[in-house]
């Protein structure tokens, strides 16, 4: 049995609540970025939402990108330090709200990031409100406290689904409810590492993941209902590997 | 500095300026009266090494200079009207980690959705916005295309000087118009020489490189002290401004940009009809030539400020400046470029005593 | 030296007969400015620029009066011939005009300028022959020179041609005072 | 053979790590650490050395060798 | 032969250059409207583009939306007056770039108006900047004077794709080229108009339409490339219709 | 006046004086400390038979609530630093439709990326920004939970009243704070009382309906008359503030929000020790309550502005309503909510000579 | 018969009405009306009245009754 | 009347224990206002807020200096402790509480309130069974009417329970002073 350890590359405690997929997935990318050797080219672009902590956990250049704005924040890094491991580590109300239009433009360049997309259902940090991209029909959150209700809310969408549309390297959605589902989603994470290393184009990686705070449950109940319900509507799969052609 | 002239649009003196400056990230989204600069840039950053992205909107556009910046490039925006209300929030990001930064602002006219045509409309977006929280930039007004390039230039020198965002104030009329440009020798900036920089490599040392929220890294006290004396050595040391024939003026006109340029006609024509004006054209508009209005001749009546604006938006700088000293008229056009002689004839009934001195609030 | 408006309709190639003014009178170690009117149609409607060539720094790039009005039509003729300065000169495309009663103030001159165009087979070359016409009738500059640097604008451009000389000879040569 | 140690100091007590050991060597306790959070207890007896806890903590509580 | 007759709701000339397809539009919603008997209720929210000089033409209540900010502008009014025919026309600018999102978005909450969109693969009214959404790879404008180039500004992509991942009601493209498909257009835009007056969902016409100007064509030769070019990337058809079930 | 009582957030007064002068219609994007408005709002704004919407950013909400004021409804959005900023254009276009909205704009500490705590960062934004062009906005600045609700309520009578946007600028500890708050009893606004708004129903008559940016409908001149008429009545007749102890005092301290509540404050604890502090509280910030300084007594050495910001946002506001009549200090907290004694004891350093006077920039 | 008549003052030069036409009853002429532009003529003898100028023309010239 | 911090972990209620307090106090006709720290943490660490009870129009809510000290755990204890006024009441947790030498300018009460909410079987009313302590401790309302305007607050956000009433009488009675 090989050794578990900690990454070197994560040098402090994690600022997330008990039960917070972040710290999960911040390992994760800490473990691809060393097995794969490019801790010491690595830029990480965090949001300003929950994924912020990791600016002060990871030891490699970073920067918060304005709520939102992440994708592009890493296509100016990328453009000026091509040689750089850019990757975007960002919450799903950044990405697919406020940010939908730049994290479709950065797939529509096809820009060699690997942009990681924490999909919790909620707007983590400011406490919880609706998120209109990922909360369920029904759940009730500090801003829809009846449950989302559709007609006025619309429903979540699965993003992934507009991102295949584009040419695009790669799109795959993983989660962490349970052991094997977080190895799955480091193999995904890795391969979006591989690809920017081997000069292919935009790889995102969406993962289920938990918040109880805002939830309002425990972090045992939250993973099941993330499989239970969460994976029903944002199933867990591969959505595009154009596998390096174009 | 180049013996040979080139005809040139403000605009692409600007675009121009920037790229011999050392400019080599521009990333923007089209807007009147400033798309030229954009095109320019699309045209020929890369010839020069650069990157040049047109974003998917003004908030993108800002993010990717930011990520540019923080990695030590030498960056550049531009917009105008609404395209810049959308920058705010990113000037106040690149403040909030003391990233050098070159922004330009062509105006337009005021209180518009559509409004294309010149104006003067975004003095107090420039000076005091800059988004929220307490960042300051300097802004810097070209008058002539000439200026258009050398303010450029010079903006990359003190964004980078101060760690600051710069902004070139022009306006549609300047931007639009097309004089003899001298250009500024070109150079090349060194995006590796800074040790705060994001490079993604580590050979140097094995320290972390990281470019994050000023007060997080070196605390609130030391960052609200860093920003203070930032913004002091910024005023002490800034100001610029062109006196035209004040020593003996009996009536100063104040004015930057366009309307500078027609107050200089104003003041040649009025001297020529025997009555004295004089002229202060601020070039900084932040920090505001406070320096200018210091000691004023006695011979000096009153003060009238010259914008092409619905309300007079310099005035409350000018009666800082000018700590009321003098009374403070306002020829305000708004759309329409002032005529001379209709200046003039202002001027002469402010001197008459025909006019009434300037509400400002 | 000289303020001057130069207008017709859009197509015209107005704003670009004033662009190749500037250029040949800042060659000749003169300040020049060109400023034009932009507006939110793209096409059609009046086209104007405004040239300002002088010994001296340039204050106004908008005079309020001029010196030189450059009429493609007669539209734009009767739209800036009410802001000329006493003994100024206007110059006037005969192809698209009328009218003959001028102001006392000022000197007319006159020439087919789209006429020569089409004659010569350079439908865009009205502008040019204008501008003949406006070098003859001001005499702003020598004839020669300013054929010479015409040629090098176009070559600069890559777009030279001998027709685009020619129409700017007839031009000068045919204008008369009127 | 390999075994997984706690640093129970980092524990925020959410009991992931509880259900994902397959031979429940990880025992929930009522006891609190420095910060206030319930912490956990490795029964080293019954522990493989297989490295789920290890994956699924999200505060990197545990180290197998 | 039925008498042909500019609508009433035209009341003036329009403000468009010659050849421009943006012409042609504003006639087909004025015919839509007038025979739905909907003139009396109509909101017109146009884009500050040139989709803007509608609102000096056409005898309707109107609003000039922020660029690119049409649907959400659009969405505050069927919200508040929901008794309205509101429609958007906009550019392909508006909607698509600056305005992604808030595209998305309305056909997210399924909002019933209906959304017309003029693609003309430019920025028509700031002097054809490359539209990075419907510019086409190869063509030449103002920003990109070589021809786009996909490795530096990526490739167009087809907007009603995504939109079909959407529950929306309706999404369809059609073209000016000739009369047969401005025809066919017309038909589209009448369900358009129909689905909202029947309390259905969103419904988005795409119409590809040239702009001669800075496409610095002639008009006839725009429509060629429209149908040789354009249309290759960007099929003509209808790509949902969801037929009010739901 | 409710002669009840209840005990609630600044927020959720804010949002309830909101609801209680007859908003139906609300629509924003999260953002910290003023996300309780909008969940507020969320939870109750359909009970009221109203519209909420949570947008997909400030962007898009503000293009909602533009929309929706045409319409003749009354409208509300709210935000904080950042999210306020991407509110600037929005703001510009409401203004050139001469629309009615009201905004909250809760502040916190200036400069930096995801700071949330207190402060009063944003009193340039909210008092000279607005976006491109000229458009001025009322400002309205709660500094407790009471006025959070009183302030809103006349807020939405004045942006009726002058077709205007009005602003409550709050502040992240007035908003999160909880005191007694009397509600405003609650009205019912008739969206179908104008001629100007957007109906899609054309029954009360043939001619057409139509919102339009205003200087197209009346022609320039006439628009720009109109907004210089309208800016001038708002500042003629708006200026609003509160004096507390100034006829006799030696020295008055100039703050609004959380930062005069801590003012007032010192100024009895100050009394106590036998130092004269008086306090002038400005309500409106534009206008600025420049009455409130021109008569102001001899007794008066010196002014204190009080703020939680880095560069003092206010001075040149007190400069140009106190015309340099009397020498300018500073007390600036940054992100600490000023401290009572401390702000004693540097009121009696100033007293005792030993503080330099504020520079203003 | 219908037939199609045309306001030339409308008329923007754009010629789409010319191929449009299935029996070529439409002529561009180099005159130009007073906008400028140059435009076109219907021969009525050759007109049936179909209607696709209407259709296609971006500007309203023309009118078939 | 009183400027009073109320501290301790976050999870503890201490938030909650403030805003009973208010309702209470405001129900007395008082004052009052409630202040929290807001982080951007959403969970441990210290939680805090400031009560101000007072008969007249409350200045700052955000007092430099406090009468009363609330403090559920020793941490909270040692944060407070310094900013208390002369003569100031100081109610400690004793179940999350180890060291004793009090400061003299103070008078401290203490009570085991974990102790007694585990022991009612309310594993969150630990922050009623020091607020009993409180009342007791500064004597500041009276205890009847306190205990029945808690019942009410509990009753208004529908969590009526006789546990709680339990756990602040348990408290009152069993607070010493130490
Ligand atoms: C322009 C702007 N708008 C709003 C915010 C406030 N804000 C910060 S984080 C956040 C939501 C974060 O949600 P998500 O992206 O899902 O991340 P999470 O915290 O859930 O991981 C919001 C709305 C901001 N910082 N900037
Ligand atoms: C915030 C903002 N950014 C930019 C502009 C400038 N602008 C006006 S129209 C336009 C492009 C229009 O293109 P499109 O939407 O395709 O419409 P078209 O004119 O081609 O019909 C742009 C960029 C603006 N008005 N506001
Ligand atoms: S709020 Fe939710 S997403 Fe944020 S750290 Fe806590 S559990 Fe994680
Ligand atoms: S998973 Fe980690 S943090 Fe959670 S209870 Fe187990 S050891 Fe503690
Ligand atoms: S290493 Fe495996 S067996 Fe051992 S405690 Fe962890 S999960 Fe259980
Ligand atoms: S610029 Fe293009 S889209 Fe705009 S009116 Fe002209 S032809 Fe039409
Ligand atoms: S289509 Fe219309 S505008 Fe074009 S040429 Fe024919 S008549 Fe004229
Ligand atoms: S109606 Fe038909 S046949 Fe007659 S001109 Fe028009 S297109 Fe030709
Ligand atoms: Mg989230
Ligand atoms: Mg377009």
């Amino acid at each position: 049995m090989a050794i578990r350890k900690k990454p070197e590359m994560i040098n402090q405690q994690v600022g997330w609540c008990g039960g917070c997929g972040h710290g999960i997935v911040q390992r994760l990318i800490a473990e691809c970025c060393e097995e794969l050797g490019l801790v010491e080219k690595t830029v990480q672009v965090v949001d300003i939402a929950c994924a912020y902590w990791s600016i002060d956990t990871l030891n490699c250049d970073g920067i918060a990108g304005p709520h939102g704005r992440c994708a592009a924040v890493a296509t100016g890094i990328k453009k000026v330090r091509p040689e750089a491991n850019v990757y975007v580590h960002a919450g799903d109300g950044c990405s697919y709200v406020i940010g939908l239009a730049e994290t479709c433009y950065t797939a529509m360049r096809d820009i060699p990031i690997t942009m990681i997309v924490v999909n919790n259902g909620t707007f983590g940090m400011t406490g919880g409100q609706m998120n209109p991209a990922t909360t369920l029909l029904g759940d009730k959150t500090v801003s829809s406290v009846k449950g989302r209700d559709e007609k006025a809310a619309g429903k979540p969408f699965d993003m992934l689904k507009i991102l295949e549309t584009f040419d695009i390297e790669y799109a795959a959605r993983g989660a962490l409810y349970d052991t094997k589902h977080i190895n799955q989603t480091k193999k995904m994470l890795k391969k979006g590492f591989e690809n920017q290393r081997d000069g292919k184009g935009f790889s995102i990686i969406e993962i289920l993941s938990p918040c109880p705070t805002n939830w309002k449950m425990s972090p045992v109940d939250s993973m099941i209902k993330l499989e239970k319900e969460n994976e029903l509507i944002f199933p867990v799969r591969v959505y595009k590997d154009r596998g390096g052609e174009k | 500095m180049n013996n040979d002239y080139s005809l040139m649009k403000g605009n692409e003196a600007i675009a121009e300026g920037a790229l011999r400056a050392g400019c080599r990230f521009y990333a923007g989204y089209p807007i009147t009266p400033q798309s030229e600069i954009l095109e320019y840039m699309s045209t020929h950053m890369e010839e020069r090494g650069g990157v040049f992205i047109q974003g998917e909107s003004e908030i993108a556009s800002m993010s990717m200079i930011w990520g540019a910046a923080a990695c030590g490039e030498r960056v550049m925006s531009s917009s105008s009207g609404p395209g810049y209300d959308l920058k705010q929030e990113g000037i106040s990001y690149l403040a909030s980690y003391n990233l050098p930064a070159v922004l330009a602002d062509v105006m337009r006219y005021g209180l518009g959705d559509g409004e294309i045509t010149e104006g003067q409309d975004s003095y107090w977006e420039a000076t005091k916005g800059g988004g929220h929280g307490d960042s300051r930039q300097i802004v810097l007004t070209p008058s002539s295309v000439q200026e258009c390039a050398d303010l450029t230039y010079l903006a990359f020198e003190l964004a980078d000087k101060y760690n600051t965002v710069a902004i070139i104030l022009s306006d549609g009329a300047i931007s639009q118009m097309i004089e003899k440009c001298y250009l500024p020798d070109a150079i090349e900036h060194d995006k590796d020489k800074y040790d705060w920089a994001i490079t993604g490599y580590k050979e140097k040392d094995a320290t972390k490189v990281k470019v994050t929220n000023m007060d997080r890294t070196i605390g609130h006290e030391a960052w609200n002290e860093l920003m203070r004396n930032k913004f002091k050595t910024i005023y002490d040391n800034e100001q610029r401004w062109e006196e035209f024939m004040v020593e003996d003026a009996e009536l100063v006109l104040v004015a930057y940009g366009i309307s500078a340029r027609v107050c200089k006609s104003a003041v040649r024509s009025a001297r020529a009809q025997g009555v004295k004006l004089g002229l202060i054209r601020p070039i900084t508009v932040w920090p505001y030539p406070d320096q200018a209005f210091q000691n004023m001749p006695e011979s000096v009546k009153a003060l009238v400020t010259v914008e092409m604006s619905i309300s007079s938006q310099m005035a409350p700088d000018i009666q800082m400046a000018s700590k009321f000293s003098k009374p403070l008229y306002g020829y305000l056009s708004t759309l329409y470029v002032p005529k001379t002689e209709e200046l003039v004839a202002y001027c002469k009934s402010v001197l008459a005593g025909n006019e009434n001195a300037l509400e400002v609030y | 030296m000289a303020d001057i408006i130069m207008a017709g309709t859009g197509g015209q190639g107005v704003l670009t007969a004033g662009k190749i003014l500037i250029d040949i009178a800042a060659a000749d170690d003169k300040n020049v400015s060109w400023t034009s009117f932009y507006s939110a149609e793209m096409r059609g409607g009046t086209a104007a620029c405004c040239v300002v060539v002088s010994e001296d720094e340039i204050g106004t790039p908008y005079p309020d009066k001029f010196d030189i009005l450059f009429a493609m039509t007669e539209d734009a003729y009767n739209k800036y011939i009410g802001d000329m300065r006493d003994g100024g000169k206007v110059i006037v495309n005969q192809s698209l005009f009328s009218t003959c009663e001028f102001p006392k103030n000022v000197e007319v001159y006159g020439v087919e300028a789209s006429g020569i165009a089409n004659e010569m087979g350079n439908s865009r070359g009205a502008n040019l022959a204008l501008l003949g016409a406006m070098i003859k009738g001001t005499g702003m500059m020598d004839k020669k020179k300013f054929g010479e640097t015409l040629d090098r604008y176009f070559s600069k451009k890559g777009k030279a041609s001998a027709k685009n000389l020619d129409c700017y000879n007839k031009g000068y040569e045919q204008a008369l005072k009127i | 053979m390999a075994i997984a140690k706690a640093d129970i100091n980092l524990c925020k007590g959410c009991r992931l790590c509880v259900g994902a050991c397959p031979v429940d060597a990880i025992e929930p306790l009522h006891e609190v650490n420095k910060k206030g959070y319930e912490i956990i207890r490795i029964d080293e007896n019954k522990c493989i050395g297989c490295g789920m806890c290890y994956v699924m903590c999200p505060d990197y509580v545990f180290t197998v060798e």
